[in-house]
């Protein structure tokens, strides 16, 4: 994996609220693609659908259920009423893997656990992106000497995103998320089936 | 009255000692009379098994069972010590089955043996893992993988080749 | 006609066990035969982890047992310890650990039945009940800095004390919470469907109960009026008045209202505890007592050795949890390290007992038997 | 006076001064049923936009309506208040990859969803939307929209099969268990209103509503049938597969239920189908309960406007009950799928049938 | 009869159907709680428990720090010639265990938690974006 390569340090948060309307289309996720795509010439059919595909992508992430310990607790608390994960068009937890876009990885993977949640992120349709939450997940955290914990989700599934925390409030959760849509936005439109060049 | 001095008096052949473990009255009892004693500490009252734990001593292990009295509001803390190379105690399933999991517990990670157990498995690692992770010669430096075979049970080997990306 | 028994695994990755435990059920049509709950997808090595860290670094492990109350794991863990090591406790923090963990029991139930209501298929109860678990929460982060992984109450005393502000915003939250607990019991108690659901669904009666070991509110569901708070009394429990809730049906309902009513209790014991707070310090010294500091940030530092060295021996401390009775054995041969750590958790203890409450039921009345139990899965597997 | 929308496309047209020369055009060549054809097809054009851009509608309110209970926003980023978040959902859908699992019955995995979805857009053939805006009045318009919901069991038992998946298949047997059992209270319920009508047609149901008691209350079947509207109600939540009925969907027990496995576009059909029935389903109330289109006023609007306005009354009607029917979700547990079986068995039925035996003796009796 | 008089009222339905409408029209001090994140933020205590900040001048770099990480989060690395404390954020619990035990009070925890990356080897925060008298984030 990892056609992508982005450059971290030009990705800012957004933190004013939007007022001009290209201030708003930014805000949505247009913007950055409609930019995106000038820059690269003679593509401009195909970034025309680039540039709205990703944006539906980046608007409707249904993430799987999955909670796996600790950080779980805070993934409802992200959805629930005072961060409301919700205004990013992400309440829609599907049990099943089938209909779901994103796999937070919420908690310790155990090495009993590990082949499941490979299994898990197989059943995911393709595109799809997985956000590893909270140390255990990144690193195998406070538990990485423990004989049962496998040192980190991206030794069995490529992740896009590392939130770091233990467990994170649901601001860095959104912090995390946003940075994700982020990196959406700068995919080119089929980039996770291998076809970018 | 004291509850372990009360079961000494009872079971004079059963109780091997009598202490105290911190604030509650304990006695350590021979490893045959285990279960004749666990049955007279429930005649005494003491209905609520507690816990049960084993420890490794490297030269023997000690099972602790910690008793509980709901009308008494006593507490009684049992104990037997078995030696290191073949770690066996009686099963106090038939009594009280809150039991059950807690020496499949015991078992799995300290690796004490309990005898009469129904159904004595592996309850939190996989079947298969090498090794008691509690014992104190417990090897931390292999690592074991988890793999699903047929059915989605848990194959256990040293090799994570296909569960992992890369090296 | 030729009927087969149906084999069904729910879980690990399934929405409704509460995180990853895996049921193996056996069924003849919809009516479950035999379940055998399958533990250990969680199981992180804590108490190995135990015999490698100090006491002091071994506290914020405690956290992540029962992570939906962090508190009461932190406190027995503690308690344990001070115990073992004869260390004095100033009043004070007595009374602050008591705000945390009732507080705490309040959290824990919220999320306990709003997880139960979620199952049964009415989201609306965990919205409102993660509402008023996030204002709690901001009370936390303001007392200790996180939010659920508290590493707060430390052997002697508190990490730090009660910052400003945070008596009036205490108040103001038990006033709300009041009110709030009046729309859950509207919006829940009385609802037809509810009933249907859960009365005499997963019917365990008090002897079995005992037997089994459970304990906790699922114990007083089935009528036996047992806690560790009134019976064996810790910290400042005796000097308190409260009532222990308990419900004869042994149903699922049952146990619902036991929540309820402990979180009403639990509102009753937090305005005593403001009300009667006393001034003082928040930490001691084993070595020189008392210590002469109150309420700067580093005082656990100043006055805590790093290095710390009970005497050997071994002590089984509990208390109540809200889930249980939660206890840790603790054996220290001397050196900085615990020798060995057992933690007796009120979550598996309770889920023993689910293979007899759900023979004979149906499938989604085992998901209505089996969040009433209300067990966390860091806590069961450890 | 204009029977139907095809005559009112016709109309407007001859209004505008259109239709003649075209007409003429088509005549001249012979080929005039291709003008009727093109008609129809623009016809269902509408109707499908129509369709499509509700579906879209109904999602986004139902996450705001869950939203408002639980304190909080619902979708606010993308586009104005979350507005386009359905039409993202879709885009994203498309976009999708398509599984079909390798044990699946390729051929039905792939056959169910069209079949869900074609009947949920057949229901609004004989569904009046307004005075004349109706596809087609069929003669039997009740009897038709009880037999065309009778087939989306099957599809869903299709799917469940196919999917050769545990849950799937448990979750399909409940759905086309529960559908049985709810469409006979249903059906019996709507009955009743027959008795009063005296036709099955859907526009002689509304016109028999029309006009008032007294010159204050509507003369609408639900003053009528109070008790035949409950269990008519009841019935067709259970039908919709909402909570506290959505067995076909239980996701604390089943997963996703009979849909478990799909994915991509086929999900998103089911998706649509859903929200088409959710629709539909609330129209059939408002028609029979609740006067369609008709409205005390409407004597009094200016004929030039009657259209638009009995339009207007009727989806005001229409998304009341689709109001209820979020609300209720958000307040009630589902019930246990024996228990739904027992209510709709023991109590729905025999209700309906003595709603029916009443019904019958008062109309004989001549007390209306 | 009675049996659905009892069972079927559908009072308690009626009861919480009205709770849930007075939370839809806002009645009765029930408003909206929801902080919109990247736009309005939460109050955050001044004891929350964030990303790391070393004071550059008061480090003596002598690894207590390190020796009472309860998970080997922290290193002592060279930097400018001095030796300060890494951290990595992947792995940190943030149980503020190292801001206790710092003998010359060096280590202090702030209030950010934005702390999301794309790569694993970007969660190690060098003194670079530690010491305090930098920018933490550019």
């Amino acid at each position: 994996m990892d056609p992508v390569t982005i450059d971290t340090t030009k990705i800012k948060t957004v933190k004013k609220k939007p007022v001009t309307a290209l201030e708003k289309l930014e805000d949505t996720g247009l913007i950055s693609t409609v930019l995106a795509a000038r820059e690269r010439e003679g593509l401009i059919l195909f970034s025309t659908v680039d540039q709205i595909f990703n944006w539906a992508r980046l608007s409707s992430l249904w993430p799987v259920t999955s909670g796996l310990a600790c950080c779980a607790i805070e993934m409802m608390a992200v959805a629930m009423a005072h961060h409301d994960i919700a205004r990013f068009g992400m309440e829609i937890f599907r049990a099943s893997p089938r209909q779901a876009d994103l796999m937070f990885v919420a908690g310790t993977v155990t090495k009993r656990m590990a082949p499941r949640v490979k299994q898990l992120y197989e059943m995911m349709p393709e595109p799809k992106w997985v956000i590893a939450v909270g140390s255990c997940a990144s690193t195998g955290g406070p538990y990485h000497e423990s004989y049962a914990v496998l040192k980190g989700v991206d030794l069995i599934i490529p992740v896009d995103v590392y939130i770091p925390g233990c467990p994170p409030r649901p601001e860095a959760w959104l912090y995390g998320v946003i940075q994700l849509r982020e990196k959406i936005k700068n995919e080119g439109y089929g980039a996770k089936w291998g076809l970018n060049k | 009255m004291n509850p372990a001095e009360e079961l000494k008096q009872k079971l004079p052949a059963a109780v091997v000692s009598t202490g105290m473990q911190l604030n509650k009255p304990m006695a350590v009892i021979k490893k045959e009379e285990l279960l004749n004693a666990a049955k007279k500490v429930k005649e005494m009252g003491f209905d609520h098994l507690s816990v049960i734990t084993g420890t490794d001593y490297n030269d023997h292990f000690e099972v602790v069972y910690n008793f509980f009295s709901y009308e008494k509001k006593q507490n009684l803390v049992l104990k037997v010590i078995t030696d290191h190379d073949n770690p066996e105690v009686d099963s106090l399933t038939s009594l009280w089955k809150g039991a059950d999991w807690l020496e499949r517990e015991t078992y799995d990670l300290v690796g004490i043996k309990f005898t009469g157990h129904p159904n004595l498995i592996r309850i939190l690692l996989p079947d298969g893992w090498v090794g008691h992770p509690l014992r104190k010669d417990y090897d931390m430096n292999t690592e074991q993988f988890v793999t699903m075979g047929e059915g989605g049970e848990d194959v256990v080997s040293t090799d994570g080749g296909n569960l992992l990306r890369r090296k | 006609m030729e009927t087969d028994e149906l084999l069904i695994n729910m879980g690990p990755v399934h929405p409704s066990t509460h995180g990853v435990l895996r049921f193996k059920l056996r069924m003849d049509g919809e009516i479950i035969k035999e379940c055998t709950p399958v533990l250990g997808y969680l199981h992180r090595g804590t108490e190995k982890l135990g015999e490698m860290k100090t006491y002091l670094q071994f506290i914020p492990y405690t956290d992540r047992l029962d992570y939906v109350s962090a508190f009461p794991n932190n406190y027995v863990f503690v308690k344990a310890v001070e115990e073992l090591a004869g260390i004095e406790v100033p009043l004070r923090a007595e009374y602050i650990r008591v705000i945390t963990m009732e507080l705490n029991r309040i959290v824990n139930h919220l999320v306990s039945i709003g997880s139960l209501l979620m199952d049964l298929g009415a989201a609306t109860m965990i919205m409102w009940g993660f509402r008023e678990r996030e204002n709690a929460l901001q009370l936390f982060e303001k007392l200790c800095g996180a939010r659920m992984t508290f590493n707060y109450i430390k052997p002697g005393g508190v990490r730090e004390d009660i910052p400003e502000g945070f008596i009036p915003q205490l108040n103001e939250f038990l006033k709300d919470m009041e009110k709030r607990i009046e729309d859950y019991e509207q919006l829940i108690n009385s609802n037809e469907i509810f009933l249907m659901r859960m009365k005499n669904i997963g019917v365990i009666s008090a002897q079995e109960a005992v037997n089994y070991g459970m304990t906790g509110p699922t114990l007083r569901g089935s009528g036996v009026d047992y806690d560790l708070r009134r019976y064996e009394p810790y910290s400042i429990y005796p000097d308190l008045d409260f009532k222990v809730c308990s419900r004869p049906e042994g149903d699922s309902y049952a146990r619902y209202i036991v929540r309820i009513d402990e979180m009403k209790e639990s509102l009753h014991i937090l305005r005593q505890v403001v009300d009667t707070m006393p001034e003082g310090k928040i930490v001691s010294n084993p070595k020189y007592g008392i210590a002469p500091m109150t309420g700067t940030p580093s005082a656990v530092s100043t006055y805590f050795p790093r290095i710390f060295t009970p005497p050997a021996g071994e002590v089984y401390s509990r208390i109540e949890a809200p889930k249980g009775e939660l206890g840790f054995y603790v054996v220290s041969d001397g050196t900085t390290k615990p020798y060995r750590v057992k933690i007796r958790s009120p979550s598996f203890c309770n889920l023993t007992a689910i293979p007899k409450m759900v023979v004979g039921l149906k499938i989604p009345d085992l998901i209505a038997a089996f969040g009433t139990i209300d067990v966390v899965l860091g806590d069961v597997d450890r | 006076m204009i029977a139907n929308a095809y005559e009112l496309i016709v109309y407007i047209l001859t209004l505008l001064g259109v239709y003649e020369p075209v007409l003429n055009i088509f005549q001249l060549l012979g080929i005039e049923y291709v003008l009727k054809i093109i008609i129809v097809l623009v016809e269902i054009g509408i109707l499908f936009v129509f369709v499509l851009l509700t579906v879209m509608f109904l999602t986004w309110m139902e996450r705001k309506v869950v939203a408002m209970v639980q304190a909080r926003y619902g979708p606010m980023v993308t586009g104005p208040r979350g507005l386009l978040q359905p039409v993202m959902d879709g885009i994203k859908l498309i976009g999708k990859e398509d599984i079909v699992p390798a044990k699946a019955d390729r051929w039905v995995f792939t056959l169910a969803p069209f079949i869900v979805f074609i009947p949920a857009l057949l229901v609004f053939i004989p569904l009046p939307f307004g005075q004349s805006l109706i596809i087609s009045d069929l003669r039997v318009g009740l009897l038709y929209i009880i037999a065309i919901s009778a087939v989306s069991p099957i599809a869903i038992l299709l799917a469940g099969w196919a999917s050769n998946n545990k849950y799937s298949l448990m979750g399909a047997m409940r759905a086309v268990a529960q559908d049985i059992s709810y469409t006979i209270p249903l059906a019996l319920a709507a009955i009743a209103v027959v008795m009063f009508t005296g036709s099955l047609s859907t526009v002689d149901i509304v016109n028999a509503q029309n006009g008032t008691w007294f010159g204050v209350i509507p003369r609408w079947f639900i003053f009528l049938q109070p008790l035949g509207f409950i269990l008519f109600l009841i019935a067709s939540i259970a039908e919709m597969g909402r909570i506290p009925f959505d067995f076909q969907e239980s996701e604390s027990e089943l997963v996703a239920g009979f849909f478990t496995e799909y994915s991509g576009m086929k999900f998103a059909m089911f998706f649509l189908a859903e929200y088409a029935h959710l629709f539909s389903v609330s129209g059939i109330i408002v028609m029979l309960f609740l006067g369609g289109w008709a409205l005390p006023i409407l004597p009094f609007v200016p004929a030039a406007l009657v259209q638009l306005v009995s339009l207007g009354v009727f989806l005001v009607k229409t998304y009341a009950v689709i109001f209820f029917a979020m609300w209720l979700r958000d307040t009630v547990p589902r019930v246990r799928i024996d228990q739904l079986l027992n209510i709709g068995w023991k109590i729905m039925i025999p209700l309906a049938l003595l709603n029916l035996l009443v019904t019958g003796f008062l109309i004989t009796a001549g007390v209306f | 009869m009675a049996w659905i008089s009892k069972n079927w009222a559908m009072g308690g339905i009626i009861k919480g159907l009205i709770v849930t409408l007075k939370h839809v029209l806002h009645i009765g001090n029930r408003p909206t709680v929801t902080v919109q994140y990247p736009y309005e933020r939460m109050k955050l205590s001044p004891r929350f428990r964030g990303l790391h900040a070393v004071d550059e001048n008061a480090c003596i770099g002598c690894g207590i720090c390190e020796v009472n990480c309860p998970n080997g989060t922290i290193q002592i690395v060279k930097y400018n010639t001095k030796w300060y404390p890494q951290v990595h954020m992947g792995m940190c619990l943030f149980c503020g265990i190292c801001v206790d035990v710092c003998p010359m009070n060096a280590m202090k925890m702030t209030g950010n938690y934005e702390l999301a990356d794309y790569t694993r080897e970007s969660l190690v925060y060098g003194p670079d974006r530690l010491l305090f008298n930098k920018e933490v984030k550019q």
